[in-house]
């Protein structure tokens, strides 16, 4: 079994089978929810605020593959404790780190997505920036 | 050419086949892939790849406009193509046989040149609900700028289409495109092309038949299929990629805009006027992929050696040992028709577990499949998934492929289940 | 890849690189092709022609949504190439660059998807007067769809652009595009597009530049041009066909309709509403020429390896070498500028003997020039001429492929003149 | 020298220099023009017709590369005495046969087009069947 197999089977498959800081809070300051439409992983994000922009607590809940659901696990351990502004400029990296395997680019998007919605959500109540990704729109086709 | 490893018996001999295809000599944690993904792409035999590079060594100049005795090889190396292609297709003329990107870009052609001119208001668009998203988006696209309605076929609980639902599509409009692809590329059904198209003549209709998933696997007839448009792929028939091609009914593509202009679709032009070149050159704008149509041309030589008829008696027998050891499988399920009713491909969930999740641990075992919605999302959402895990088959794959890919499903199960 | 067979000297060893072109081992008559027909397609090396079969042998599966090693590797192969196309043009952002099959279908994409939008009756499309049916045509038929202006840029009796016609166009109406080629390929000339872009932005237009000639032979940056999109092709500059690339300003892709609907430049579909995936997928609908996009930065990699710089200088030699030449020939009418002016590229006249005769005549001698039109009509109508011969350099050139032209014209006069 | 180069020296080139039938016929009962846009070649022909529909004399004129003038020229003489009805079916090979060198594609367009002139001019006034590449039009751009 590989380095990395291995690591898939211990750390990832505990986040996604014991997942951290699962269910929404309820009452929240900031909620968010967002998909991966490629794999229709689901991710939503609730966090409520203690002094300033600190966030004292965070909930999530969500469907999809297990990278998508555990890295949103450990995204919400990794947050606590920590200011808005702080995470809307939180550099990947150090979420990636903590999933600590290497991902190729279609299994990255699943690990980012809890990240993603957090910082949508912060950007709804505290008006931190928000990621490039998630404020480009490409366009549409609607009929009526 | 080489000659490939094959007889024209009626058994494939698959395990002296594969040795045509190099990536089989790639060892992944020591063994050969399981390459179950054949749906998306098929690998290369040597004899495509050899002949590439000769054209590439030996033959190469720009097509068409040269005088010299390269540009004369390349010319007639990319004509010979088209001219394998038709032969390929049955086509009546080679003239009708328009080089593409790719089936998506056949199909686009049609729907932005013929759709943008034809369409509008009170206009009835018809696809159906397996429709993959390169039939399905640039018709909803055009419907959407032409004001034409956009409607679908409904299928079964088995996934075949219900003709049933034609009369009412009638009744919407003036029904003036039909499109469907003749095997679904994510559950295998094969599709009643030639009443569509005859349904569709009848409403006065266009019928676009979007073949890519059908023609590596069996014998694509145009005429005898009745279609006004047939679109297929050379990536997924052992070309290489870059390459696909559309047929028309040259009454039709003679009257239509061009789509992309410059380079030889051109007749001659001035500040004011501009006119067009004849069939099929009219088409095909620029530089066209003339390397990448003699590979495609290699590729064709290359099935039709080996026959496709036994190529898809081979797939059969795979889909019908795939099915029968997945159906036996309680956590597993199947979607689709029954074997005979199909062509390489299974489609299936496993209880519980994400698709990504199943490819991941299964490529751990050098099992290749597909995750994902295989660009067709309408289709999850009628069978009420986000996405399946699909094995797919090909000439070059073996029962003890199947045996991995089974094998492995019990590791996912114990891992995640 | 094989390391290439020169050095970052100022000077090419052109004998040694030679060695990287395996149709130069091909003998015609005895004789390897002098071959001064590089503005239509350049040779391939070796470098690029193993790294593509590697690729299709050993990373080879559909790109983007698989999740195994194959998948992974040809994404990656892939995605690499993308980084290398823009780090070739100095993209501020690979997200910047969309592939294509060719630098016609670049133009005309900008053409259809933004000018199919933007332009209207009152508008007005500026083109030049030499301006390559690539380019010309597609702003000429988007204006006839759209009912704006379509007008050039006239050139003066060297081929260079009248820049002082720029005020009387910007009379006629709302400026709203500029296309012009940064090299001539029929005249070689060098076009001002810097000052183009300018004078464009001043306008409210965007400033689109044709560098399908350009980038073989002189290092391209998008930025210091000031361009808002740049198109190029891989076959001119030692890749292979069916691949070229789309450079565009990152707000403008965004707010633009796409172009070819289906794949990966989806990012969800539904019946009622679809939604586009972010750039630079939103613009590569279906299946990508991935294999040739691999190859392209095989090709960028040798080229920059042996150094734009030199290449330009190689050719500037050989060009002046050339027009030296043939001015001293009373019978031969040079067109376009002067040396200094224009790159490697000499279009002529045989006095009374058509350019097919002086083509086919020079065959024999093993000398590949290409007689036509040159895709410039309208240039040809500016010359007076219906066609002229052309002969154009690339690094594998060299100045014995010269003395064998105008050996063979020598030729061309005593059986024709 | 190659036969195919020996050919062209002798044959067609005595055909380019020294045209048969050169000059339009004045008068005449049927005369077309047309022109090869890839490589501006030119060519008008002229027909006279004797009893019914034979063709009793013809003339032409053009400008071009040998092969298109030379085809021309050897043209002229093979249709004389002939019908129009016949030439208008006259296979392309019977002409190329007199021409007699292999042509890449991008020279047949030269070598037809003075018979496809030809048959222009014979379908106007004696309603013989247009060849296809001379019928068909794939449409233009023509702006105001
Ligand atoms: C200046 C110029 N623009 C555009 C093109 C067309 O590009 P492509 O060959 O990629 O269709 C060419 C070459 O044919 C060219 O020389
Ligand atoms: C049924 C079907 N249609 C169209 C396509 C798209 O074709 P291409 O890969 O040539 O873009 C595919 C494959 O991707 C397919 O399976």
């Amino acid at each position: 079994m590989s380095e990395f197999e291995q690591m898939y089977r211990e750390v990832i498959l505990d986040h996604y089978k014991s997942p951290r800081n699962h269910g929404l809070l309820e009452p929240h300051d900031a909620i968010a929810e967002g998909e991966n439409p490629l794999c229709g992983d689901e991710v939503t994000v609730s966090v409520r605020f203690g002094e300033g922009d600190v966030i004292e607590d965070v909930g999530f809940e969500g469907r999809g593959c297990a990278i998508s659901q555990a890295a949103t696990s450990m995204l919400t351990d990794l947050v606590k404790g920590r200011t808005a502004q702080e995470i809307s400029v939180l550099p990947k990296e150090e979420l990636l780190d903590e999933v600590g395997i290497p991902l190729s680019p279609v299994r990255l998007k699943c690990a980012l997505l809890g990240l993603g919605v957090l910082k949508v959500a912060l950007h709804r109540t505290k008006g931190t920036p928000l990621p490039e990704e998630w404020s480009a729109s490409s366009g549409e086709i609607t009929l009526s | 050419m080489d000659r490939v490893s094959a007889t024209t018996s009626h058994v494939l001999d698959t395990h002296r086949l594969r040795a045509d295809f190099p990536v089989f000599e790639e060892l992944f944690d020591g063994k050969p892939v399981a390459y179950l993904d054949s749906a998306s792409s098929s690998q290369k035999p040597r004899q495509v790849l050899d002949r590439m590079r000769a054209f590439y060594e030996h033959e190469y100049a720009n097509v068409h406009r040269g005088v010299y005795r390269l540009a004369e090889r390349a010319t007639e190396g990319f004509e010979g193509a088209r001219r394998t292609t038709a032969a390929f297709l049955n086509a009546p003329s080679e003239k009708e046989v328009v080089f593409t990107r790719s089936a998506t870009e056949a199909l686009n052609l049609v729907a932005y040149a013929w759709g943008l001119d034809n369409l509008g208001p009170g206009d009835v668009v018809v696809i159906t609900e397996l429709e993959h998203h390169a039939s399905f988006v640039p018709w909803q696209y055009i419907a959407h700028r032409t004001g034409a309605s956009f409607r679908h076929i409904p299928i079964d609980d088995r996934g075949e289409l219900q003709l049933d639902a034609l009369d009412g599509l009638a009744r919407e409009g003036d029904v003036k495109v039909v499109a469907s692809n003749l095997v679904s590329n994510t559950l295998g059904t094969i599709n009643p092309v030639e009443r569509l198209a005859e349904w569709a003549h009848g409403q006065g209709a266009i019928m676009v038949v979007d073949a890519a998933q059908a023609a590596p696997h069996r014998s694509v007839d145009v005429q005898a299929l009745g279609a006004d448009f047939v679109a297929i792929t050379g990536h997924k028939l052992c070309g290489p990629t870059g390459i696909g091609a559309l047929w028309g009914r040259k009454e039709i593509l003679e009257a239509m805009s061009p789509f992309n202009l410059g380079g030889e679709m051109i007749r001659s032009v001035g500040l004011q006027k501009t006119t067009f070149n004849e069939l099929p050159h009219k088409f095909e704008a620029g530089t066209p992929a003339f390397a990448e149509a003699v590979g495609l041309a290699a590729a064709m030589d290359y099935l039709g050696e080996i026959g496709l008829e036994a190529i898809e008696r081979h797939e059969h027998a795979l889909v019908e040992q795939a099915m029968g050891a997945l159906e036996e499988i309680p956590w597993i399920r199947v979607f689709g028709p029954p074997a005979d009713r199909r062509a390489g491909i299974v489609s299936f969930e496993v209880e519980g577990i994400h698709p990504h999740d199943v490819a991941q641990i299964l490529d751990w075992e050098g099992v290749a499949v597909r995750a994902g919605h295989h660009c067709t999302q309408p289709l999850m959402t009628r069978l009420g998934v986000a996405a399946t895990t699909r094995a797919s088959f090909y000439l070059y794959s073996v029962p003890e492929d199947l045996e991995r890919l089974v094998a492995g499903l019990y590791k996912v199960k114990a891992s995640l289940g």
